[in-house]
């Protein structure tokens, strides 16, 4: 709902990280039903949120973004049997992993967005980008020197009995 | 260094309305690696191809970026497209800015900006694309079919009647399954023998069938359409080549109380048997348990009474290696029984019933011997104890089913149907008896299911109750039946002679085990789990290997049979092809990094993880890394964010790809 | 050699006024098979049924004051009665399960809470601590030909996966025991109907139909009596008897024992160190038609 | 008996009890199917007007002024044969505890006051003596019921075999047993249990 233009000084940048075959094609129905959402979020396509390595959000944030937007196949529905579920538990553990490096966890959102809900991903988005916007750019992170070797890096004790759970 | 070219599509109106196309042309023309960028109204139509594919040829293009709609839209299109002027198709991308641009904003400017950035994104993604091939796999076309009940029977007919060869496995001495012992059938109640002994004998004369009774699968190896099937074929003491099925061993047997299983034990069977006089083959088999000679190396009457010498007490286990291209799965069903809690089973008793030691206590499928013109009473209706026939009869549906603290939740939706056929076929063979049906619900849904269940009460006047029986207790010869009416609300008590109780539907005991071998998944009742609950029923997520019949989770038999047709349909698809094509997004491992953890292992789905041992030239074991089956792998890439040694990689959306995405932001 | 068996005790209020031939018989069952008794001191009554009926943390409270009172006794607490047999295991069962119940039943006590004691029946102590070879082998006056009909009632084994005596659908513990001591057991229909035993003073009306109920079948099987190992079931089936007989204008003429009491006969113990007296269907002709006294 | 017809709406649906009723006896109403099971094995559910499981179908309808009007929640011998044989692992007789304990709370809008009062008498007598007196439980209750001349018959044979007792012995612990008392009536009242 945006009947008039608002003017903002700051835009915020969404990084959404999706799958294939539901938010994605979620997002797709949202542009087929001509539906209107801000411009800030940039979508990056993954198979499945069971690719999606938690690294990637942190590398987002490093890179400027001021909130990241992780979506899938709602439970239950994963075109990949169970990547979801690997993706949920995984980003559980890493929640807490941010929350200690000090990221405020309301620029993260997870959500469940299907093939066939366009209206929720105009919302979901709305929702984020209006709630980053409130928050101001993030900054702390940027300066966070992040070793360049990204790859496997944070091998924390969070991470690693994630990985021993899975 | 690439030489990448962007082409920026109008779509018409729909994208250059908000997007100003040219400029995005003009702005993404000076990415670094962009050698060519240009904006058509129609890339998709043929002119707009034709211009890319003049592009490519004329530029010397190394990358291709398409701005335009979504990839689910067009992405093949543009592949080919790529593919026929030359280059690799996965060198070629798609930029979303229709569907994720133009369509959702209205300000023309920021969404030419958002769209500058969105084809920027795809411009550093793709210079990281590398070359992938064409993943081909050779089919070999056989198939091999586990479990010969109707569902393994029609899904071997129909695989065989193609064409191909088929490998059928069963278990028992004989094929046939449950639907052997049934007596009629609803909804039309025919006879279950009558439609069902036909193709059984079809099964034993198909050319393109080889049957392998009283076998179990000993090893399954390879992947969609290269498996290697070791079946162990179990010693049935008779030559199956020389036998005549003639019958004399087992009329000179002098062991002949075994009770037999096929009868629910209420026959008995001698040691060298057929389970049932249809059987296919119709071989006999020594039960090595109870035979003398066998325990004491006496007697040996069968081998002499054998014309052709198809006696063999020497004969042994076998195991055949067989190699086929795709397996149906069709193990079928089993009733709990409420007699014995299987071990480390999360089963509880009856308890309440008696434990099933009330001798006129019966479950489903022994009424369905009773009422059998083939069965043990010859189709009277006797009760097991004293072998009179019952004036008061009561069914109990839902025993087992249905009954979270008694272990399983589900509804085991075959018993509702066939404890109405009970009351008819009772009915009709004790004029002046009586059935009464404990029930909580009818679960009718089905073509002509309803309207069978109201037969029964209207027309052949069963006396529905609603509500449960809390308990079953011997008094004299009759059974107390302690229920209740709960529409009435008054406990109801009645004296039955026989208490038929609708036990609930379980996967056969060993499908664990089975699904372990094949490696394919299953639920916490050891129902084999299909790829997807509404869309790919018949599949499993294991590729090549099909599900059939109530192995999968409880049928009846219209349902088996279709999914038993459907599973045939799906072998038949993938043997229409010589050679199997398939998208190469699959993982890799490097093994080089690989400190075989198997955390890959343990979260794919998918189950295309191997282990592979890595040896120097002397052979010494140096270690043991994972190994990606490209045939198997579903490309879902979970195995790479779980990898906490970044060396398994899944193609097309490599770490590589994802950061250069990121970080051109 | 064994270790000796030494349980703390907890009769309920039953054993101490119209039981007292079940405490009596014991007492002194227990000694004679050396096992150690020592009552836990100043216990007071687990609430039975009426506490939980109305108000389940008073119950849980009750309860839970009294095993902590036990735990001054060295040893397994031994129960006598069936209903505070299961009030104390339902305690122990909920107030492990139940953080919140846990912390309200603290506060009420003001004091941390003892739960690990392990609370038993006198079935279990025989059946499974002394075992039933050692309690066979201390029998010398077998209770031959003396057909027992074993009456569970509800609550010994009650609720499910709570008091953990035997199967709660088809218990054999009680006919274990009995079998031990040369007895004959029946198989009859209502050895787990409830008998009302809660409604012995409200509604005696309804006592009297489910307690007939139960005689009758016990009757029917063949029994010569029935043994109980409950207090509330013994008041309805000895003490109303004769009530119901003249009911239902039946006669059952069932002597209801306690299990300590035919046990203890088993063992060689004369009638007065049973309580035999105190039964009001008295025993006597039916022990002395089996040699049994 | 007349019977009013049941108007069911958001309003008419009391959800709040009904979470009373779950949080006191730690089992959901929800999860009953009505198979009945519970009442065909209830030994006392021809004494009562609602059936067992009809006591939680008009719990699941949130009509509970129903279920407390009646007699049935008196009736119930807390036998647990309905919570030990329901296929659904609803614990029903903790149900009836917690509904019972409810009407009690409510000062019993119930029809039954014999078995309250029976209750009351009992609990009572703990809290005066520590332990039952079945003799002073007997008397008190044919007293306060105005049935003097039930069970007159039991009583004499009962003294003659020395099965009532007169007199209560003294219990240490007594002080302790009225702590409890007052301290779970102090937690009721500041609202920390229920
Ligand atoms: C009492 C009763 C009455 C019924 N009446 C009707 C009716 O009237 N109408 C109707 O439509 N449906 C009825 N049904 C349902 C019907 O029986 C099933 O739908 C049907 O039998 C399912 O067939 P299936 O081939 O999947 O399984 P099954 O008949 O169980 O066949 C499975 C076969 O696989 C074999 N097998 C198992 N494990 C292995 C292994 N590891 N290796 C090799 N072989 C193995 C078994 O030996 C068996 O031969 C009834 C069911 C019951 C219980
Ligand atoms: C309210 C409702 C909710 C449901 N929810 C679920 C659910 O949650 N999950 C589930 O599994 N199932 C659900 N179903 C069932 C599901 O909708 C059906 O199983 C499914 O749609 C059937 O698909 P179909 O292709 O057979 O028929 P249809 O979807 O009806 O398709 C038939 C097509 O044929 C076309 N057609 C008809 N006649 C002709 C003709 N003469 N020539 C050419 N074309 C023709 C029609 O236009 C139509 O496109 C639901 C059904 C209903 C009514
Ligand atoms: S084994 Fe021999 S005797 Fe037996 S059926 Fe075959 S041919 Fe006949
Ligand atoms: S050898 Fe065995 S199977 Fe053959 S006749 Fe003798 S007992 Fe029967
Ligand atoms: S089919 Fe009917 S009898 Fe069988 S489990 Fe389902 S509801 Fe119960
Ligand atoms: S007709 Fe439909 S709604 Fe009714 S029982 Fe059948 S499936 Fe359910
Ligand atoms: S998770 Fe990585 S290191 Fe572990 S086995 Fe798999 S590929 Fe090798
Ligand atoms: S990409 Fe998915 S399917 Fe392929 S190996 Fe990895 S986890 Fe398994
Ligand atoms: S037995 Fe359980 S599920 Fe069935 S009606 Fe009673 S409470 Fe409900
Ligand atoms: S506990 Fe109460 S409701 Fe349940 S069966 Fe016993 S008397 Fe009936």
């Amino acid at each position: 709902m945006h009947p008039e233009k608002q003017k903002h000084t700051f835009e915020p940048k969404i990084i959404a990280f999706v799958c294939t075959w539901c938010t994605y094609a979620g997002a797709d129905l949202a542009g087929t039903s001509r539906m209107q959402y801000p411009p800030n979020v940039r979508v990056l396509k993954f198979p499945c949120t069971g690719r999606i390595d938690p690294v990637f959000i942190l590398k987002a944030f490093q890179q400027g973004a001021d909130g990241v937007l992780v979506s899938g196949c709602h439970p239950g529905d994963c075109h990949y049997i169970a990547g979801n579920f690997h993706a949920r538990r995984r980003f559980a553990v890493f929640r807490k992993l941010l929350e200690f490096v000090g990221v405020d966890l309301n620029r993260l959102q997870f959500s469940w967005v299907s093939a066939a809900e366009g209206g929720k991903w105009v919302e979901v988005v709305t929702d984020l980008t209006e709630k980053v916007r409130a928050m101001g750019p993030m900054t702390e992170f940027r300066e966070l020197a992040l070793e360049e070797q990204w790859s496997g890096a944070i091998n924390t004790p969070e991470l690693e009995e994630a990985y021993n759970q899975i | 260094m690439s030489r990448i070219g962007v082409f920026i599509c109008h779509c018409g109106e729909n994208i250059s309305r908000t997007v100003d196309v040219e400029r995005v042309a003009r702005e993404v023309g000076l990415l670094p690696g962009v050698a060519f960028s240009t904006d058509y109204k129609y890339m998709c139509s043929d002119p707009g191809q034709n211009l890319l594919k003049k592009a490519i040829q004329e530029q010397k293009l190394s990358h291709v970026v398409v701005a335009a709609c979504s990839p689910r839209m067009h992405e093949r299109t543009f592949r080919k497209a790529v593919e026929a002027a030359g280059l690799n198709p996965f060198l070629c991308e798609m930029a979303n800015i229709r569907e994720h641009c133009s369509w959702v904003h209205e300000n023309k400017e920021e969404a030419t900006v958002k769209a500058v950035e969105i084809v920027g994104m795809m411009v550093e993604r793709v210079k990281k694309n590398r070359v992938l091939p064409t993943i081909t796999v050779p089919v070999t076309k056989r198939s091999l079919v586990i479990g010969g009940g109707i569902a393994g029977i029609q899904a071997a007919l129909d695989i065989a009647d193609a064409g191909h060869e088929v490998i059928l496995v069963e278990r028992e001495p004989s094929i046939g399954g449950h639907m052997a012992q049934l007596s009629e059938t609803f909804p039309t109640l025919d006879c279950s023998q009558c439609i069902m002994t036909p193709k059984m004998v079809d099964v034993a004369n198909h050319p393109k069938i080889r049957l392998y009774t009283y076998s179990e699968i000993e090893l399954v190896e390879g992947y969609i359409g290269n498996f290697q099937v070791t079946i162990r074929k179990k010693a049935r003491s008779v030559d199956e080549d020389k036998c005549t099925g003639c019958g004399v061993c087992m009329e000179k047997c002098p062991i002949r109380k075994i009770p037999n299983k096929f009868d629910c034990n209420l026959g008995m069977r001698p040691a060298i048997y057929v389970p049932f006089p249809q059987a296919v083959p119709n071989t006999p088999v020594i039960d090595r348990e109870n035979c003398t000679k066998f325990k004491t190396g006496k007697c040996g009457l069968c081998q002499k009474v054998c014309g052709p010498g198809a006696v063999d007490y020497e004969q042994e286990d076998r195991l055949i290696v067989e190699p086929v291209g795709a397996i149906v799965v069709a193990t079928g069903f089993d009733l709990y029984n409420i007699t014995e809690k299987p071990k480390g089973s999360m089963i509880k008793g009856y308890g309440e019933f008696g434990h099933g030691k009330i001798p006129d206590v019966i479950d489903g499928m022994t009424f369905e011997r009773l009422a059998s013109a083939s069965g043990p009473t010859g189709g009277k209706i006797l009760r097991p104890s004293d072998g009179k026939e019952p004036k008061q009869i009561v069914f109990i549906q839902c025993i087992g089913s249905r009954a979270r603290e008694k272990g399983i939740s589900y509804c085991s939706k075959v018993c509702c149907m066939y404890t109405a056929k009970h009351t008819m076929l009772y009915h009709h063979k004790v004029h002046d008896g009586q059935a009464y049906v404990f029930f909580m619900d009818a679960r009718t849904p089905g073509k002509a299911y309803d309207e069978f269940w109201r037969r029964s009460i209207e027309e052949e006047e069963a006396v529905y109750i609603r509500g449960m029986v809390s308990r079953l207790y011997q008094k004299g010869d009759k059974i107390v039946v302690m229920g209740s009416d709960i529409a009435v609300g008054v406990q109801v008590e009645i004296e039955a002679d026989m208490v038929v109780l609708a036990t609930a539907v379980q996967p056969q005991a060993g499908a664990d085990a089975l699904a372990q071998k094949l490696g394919i998944s299953y639920d916490k009742y050891n129902f084999y789990s299909e790829a997807h609950a509404k869309l790919r029923p018949v599949e499993c997520a294991t590729a090549g290997i099909y599900l059939a019949g109530a192995c999968q989770g409880p049928k009846d038999i219209p349902d088996t049979v279709s999914q038993a047709s459907a599973a045939a349909a799906k072998v038949m698809t993938l043997f229409a092809k010589d050679k199997l094509e398939r998208e190469p997004i699959v993982a890799r491992v490097r093994e080089a990094g690989c400190v075989g953890c198997f955390a890959c292992k343990k979260v794919c789905a998918y189950g295309a993880v191997e282990e592979k041992e890595i040896r120097d030239r002397q052979g010494n074991l140096i270690k043991v890394v994972a190994y990606v089956n490209p045939g198997v792998c579903g490309g879902c890439g979970t195995c790479q964010a779980t990898c906490p040694s970044k060396c398994v990689e899944l193609d097309g959306y490599t770490d590589e790809q994802i950061v250069a995405m990121i970080e051109a932001l | 050699m064994t270790t000796p068996l030494n349980y703390s005790y907890y009769p309920g209020c039953s054993l101490h006024a119209s039981a007292g031939e079940y405490d009596l018989s014991t007492r002194e069952l227990f000694k004679a098979l050396k096992i150690g008794l020592t009552e836990v001191p100043d216990w007071f009554c687990c609430g039975a049924t009426p506490a939980h009926n109305v108000d389940e943390l008073l119950s849980l409270s009750l309860c839970a004051k009294n095993l902590e009172l036990a735990e001054q006794v060295e040893g397994d607490l031994a129960v006598a009665c069936a209903a505070c047999f299961s009030r104390l295991k339902t305690a122990q069962h909920v107030l492990g399960e139940s953080p919140v119940k846990r912390k309200q039943v603290e506060k009420a006590l003001d004091a941390p809470l003892h739960l690990d004691g392990n609370v038993k029946h006198l079935l279990d102590i025989l059946a499974r601590d002394l075992g039933l070879e050692r309690l066979a082998a201390a029998v010398n006056k077998p209770l031959t030909g003396l057909k027992v009909a074993c009456y569970y009632g509800c609550l010994l084994t009650r609720p499910t996966d709570v008091t953990n005596l035997d199967c709660v659908e088809a218990p054999t513990i009680m006919e274990r025991v009995i079998e031990s001591a040369g007895a004959t057991t029946v198989a009859w229909t209502h050895r787990l109907e409830c008998c009302g035993a809660n409604f012995t003073l409200s509604r005696p009306g309804v006592v009297i139909q489910l307690a007939n109920a139960i005689l009758d079948s016990a009757k029917a099987a063949g029994a010569d009596c029935i043994m109980v190992g409950c207090p509330l079931c013994h008041g309805n089936l000895d003490i109303r008897q004769k009530e119901i007989e003249g009911v239902y204008n039946v006669e059952y003429n069932l002597p209801v024992f306690y299990l300590t009491q035919l046990v203890g006969l088993a063992v060689g113990l004369g009638p007065d160190k049973l309580g035999l007296d105190a039964m009001i269907v008295n025993p006597m002709p039916l022990l002395k038609e089996k040699n049994l006294s | 008996m007349k019977k009013k017809k049941m108007i069911i709406s958001r309003e008419t649906m009391d959800v709040d009890f009904v979470r009373k009723v779950e949080a006191l006896s730690g089992t959901s109403v929800r999860r009953c199917f009505q198979c009945g099971k519970c009442s065909a094995g209830c030994p006392m559910a021809t004494f009562m007007e609602h059936p067992p499981n009809r006591v939680v179908r008009l719990l699941q309808l949130g009509q509970w002024q129903r279920v407390l009007a009646g007699r049935s929640i008196w009736y119930c011998a807390s036998c647990e044969t309905c919570s030990t044989r329901c296929p659904n692992k609803v614990h029903l007789a903790s149900i009836m505890d917690a509904l019972r304990k409810l009407s009690w709370d409510l000062d019993g809008p119930s029809k039954e006051s014999y078995v309250q009062l029976a209750n009351k008498i009992f609990l009572d007598n703990i809290r005066i003596y520590g332990r039952q007196y079945e003799m002073r439980l007997a008397a008190v209750f044919n007293v306060k019921s105005g049935q003097f001349l039930k069970d007159m018959m039991l009583g004499p044979k009962l003294l003659s075999k020395g099965k009532l007792k007169m007199f209560h012995s003294k219990n240490k612990n007594m002080p302790e047993i009225e702590k409890i008392f007052a301290r779970i009536e102090e937690m009721r009242r500041k609202g920390e249990a229920l």
